[in-house]
Formats: C-alpha cells, structure tokens, sequence
C-alpha cells in the first residue's frame, strides 16, 4: 500500500530498497509547512481516491525503476497532519548515486501531477482552503465548513464505494 | 407494447475534494439515456445545486484510468470527477 | 563533528534538519557497495585528515546553506566498514524541494571533491587496494599488506600528531 | 665560530593513504635550509625510501588549506601530501 494513514518513517523505507549492490540511495521527505505563501497553516487532510491512486503510485514507481534500474520505496499519508508531519516519503537505491536521485526526483514530479491526493488546509484566520482549487472553500466566521458534504471523504468511504460495485 | 423503449446507463459517480464540498455529496448513481458519454454525465451533474461550479473540462476517471470528455459510459462504470490534484 | 566512527542515521539527520517552515527534505545516503567496478568488495577502510576534513566540510555545509537558504545535516563514517554500512548520510531541508535536492547534491559533489578522505578496499581475492591511487598496493598472497606503516592511520593518531604542534 | 650559521626550518610531514603506506610512515618532522618551499620538502620526501613513487605534483594542505608547490615554509608549519580523495 502506497497510501496509508500511519506515520511515515524515512529510515524503514530506505531499510527496504537497500542492498549490497546499491550503494546510492537518494530520499525525498515531504512535510507539513507552517506556511503557505503568506498564510499561516495549523493542519491540513489529504484525502485520495484510493484504488486509483494506488494503481497510478504503482505505475510511476514501476516507470523509475525500469527507467533507473534501481528500488523504490514510496508512501503518502492520508487523513488530519499537523504541521511537522511527513506527507510523503520516498527512497531510491541504485548502484550509483546520479540514477538515484534522478528516480527520486522523477517519483515526486510524477506523483504531485498524476496521483488523485487532496489537500485541505486550515489556517490560523480560521479559513479552510483546498488547495489548487483557486478559491477558499469555508470561513470558520461564516459558520461551519461550507455546505455539509454528505458521506465523509475518508478512505474507509471510497474504499466502501469501490467495494460496492459488483 | 407500441411505445419506444428508451434504454439507459446507470453510472456511478464519485466526487472529491471541493466538487465534493460543492455538490454536499460524494458519491451518487447516474441513469443517463443511452448511448452517453461522459460529457453528458458532467451536464447532468452540472444541473445539481452546486453543480454549476464545476469547471468546463473537469479532470476525469473512468473506471481508474484518465479519460476524456468524448468517452462513451457503460452501465457499471465508475466516473470519478477530480478536483486539481495536490499531492506530496 | 561531521566525521564519527559510530554508525550513521539517517533518521537522526532528518530530525536535525527538520523545523516548520521547511516543508522538502532531500537526503542522500552512501552505503558501502559489494562490488567495485568487477570485483567483489568485503569490507572497506576509511581515514581521514581529520582536522582539514572537518573544517572542509564545515566550508560545504556553509556555502549550500546560504546558496539555497537550507538547513544541512552531514556526517561521514570513518573505520572500518562492511558491505551495507552507511559510508556519508546528508539531510537538506528547505521550504521547497527544488532547493533540497539542489543543496543535497552539491554537498555530496564537493565532498568528494574537497574533503580529505582515503577508503581502502578489501576484494574477495585477498587483494586490497586504495581507491582512486590506480594501483593494487597489497596482495593476501604476498605476505602482509605491503609495507607496515609506522604509526597506525587512526583518527587517533592523526588526531595526537595535530594535538602535538605547539 | 668562523663557519657560516645556515638557518633551518623545521616543519612536520602529515602522510596519508597510499603514501604513507608507500613511505611506511604517518608522519615525521623534516628540517630543511632556509628559505624553503613546499617544493623543496617534496624533494626532501622524494629522496627517502619509498619516496620515489611520489607523483610530480601531489595535492597538498599546508597548515589545513590546500597549498601550490611554491608556497614558502616557516618552523612549525604542518604540511599534509594527500593522495587522491575517496570520501562519499
């Protein structure tokens, strides 16, 4: 599983793709910022849809490792992070450190434009933003965070719909 | 006996981040007339209260995979609308 | 200390690093390779000029934290190693990848290119060699590794011989 | 009393790596006659068993800052030859 609600851990995934042949491993740790552009951030939710993200994670890592000739590890969290928490981890193991850090580089690049993660920020003001949407979504002021979606976009939900389907 | 009988596609529909918070839903099936493709299914959706938001050309899966706006939608299918994505 | 005999963590770096306002960690690590070009490689032995290598790495550190506005965490290993152990380990945090990932290489670049470092390779056929010297310097087979060097290559040693000048 | 008073440096030899594998050596203290150069020490070294392999132009730090042949020598200089770098 590429997406998984557990704290993420650098050092076990680089536990997984090292080996006696690999002797360049380049890692990438993406964490939650206190800001973004000028605004302040207190936490934010990443929500996905879950079986298509999974499939394109796998995708993209099956890409850079035959590209690279080398291992990857990957995951991205889901659900409520506060500011500090690791949002992504990735380690790429080569025998040489350039095709390591070109497969970690190239992982990042393809996971933010193609895997289906969402970002919901909340910021000291008491706004709610998704981001790249363009547009604030709630105000804490105006009541409570916009319209009421029915069904929680938790994964438990999406995994639910996937299952549903016969 | 002698009237037409209209066949339809039922679609289910999956919706995220803020097209979810928009339409108040997530997840909802479609019937749509047959044949329909999945532009029919976005002007369908975009006569739903909150609807009207949604963008021209919204990123779109069908069934896990990227499609676009021309693909035609069998009864069973999964359409997901998904927001601008916002990963890592 | 940037050089230590104690085993590397990656994770312990990425925590020295990490802070708010710095959302995109880079790391690389370089782990003791079993093969060097064709030959198989058991066990490896790093020295170092101690007091140039530190200041050098100290100089690295400086010029990519102010390149890129970064927080970098460096330690090279130096002793004896086996295959799989961690060799160097570098964490460059900033509040965005493109200026980690910059950061990281270039420390990793200019180490190699700059700091005082020797390894010595121990083969599976006995042999053993300084890297990068272009000769095989000892063969098993030929008795001792080569001439006994007065004075053990310790960090030790090379640590009292700087303690000495007065 | 008569004789010419030669006045000498005297400065210590850091060997590291293949050097001082070659010169069987870590370190030693060489005194030369003043004025002298970085290259002058190189000669000295050179002459020595096992000096002989030294390269034309070895890398070398005087007082921990990497240093050119010409560079002049004063008493209580530290002068490392260093081998090609293997670190990382």
């Amino acid at each position: 599983m590429y997406l998984t609600s557990d704290p993420l851990d650098i050092g076990l995934l680089v536990a997984r793709v090292h080996a006696p042949s690999r002797g360049g491993i380049a890692c990438f740790i993406g964490a939650v910022r206190n800001h973004q552009e000028d605004r302040e951030v207190v936490r934010l939710e990443y929500s996905a849809y879950l079986p298509m993200a999974e499939a394109e994670c796998a995708r993209i890592v099956a890409e850079a490792e035959s590209r690279w000739t080398c291992a990857i590890a990957l995951q991205h969290r889901i659900g409520t992070l506060e500011v500090g928490d690791t949002a992504v981890a990735i380690a790429a193991a080569s025998a040489h450190r350039d095709e390591a850090f070109a497969a970690c580089r190239y992982v990042i690049e393809e996971l933010k434009r193609r895997v289906p993660i969402w970002k919901r920020e909340s910021y000291t003001d008491g706004s709610v933003e998704w981001v790249g949407s363009g547009e604030e979504v709630a105000k804490r002021e105006s009541g409570e965070a916009g319209r009421t979606v029915r069904g929680e976009l938790t994964s438990e939900l999406i995994a639910r719909f996937n299952g549903e389907k016969t | 006996m002698s009237g037409i009988v209209l066949s339809t596609v039922t679609v289910r529909i999956l919706l995220f981040g803020s097209y979810a918070q928009r339409l108040g839903v997530a997840a909802l099936d479609l019937s749509l007339e047959s044949p329909a493709t999945i532009d029919d299914a976005l002007n369908r959706l975009r006569s739903l209260p909150g609807g009207e938001a949604l963008p021209e050309r919204p990123l779109c899966a069908l069934n896990l995979s990227q499609a676009g706006a021309g693909t035609p939608l069998t009864s069973g299918d999964e359409l997901a609308l998904l927001p601008p994505l916002a990963g890592g």
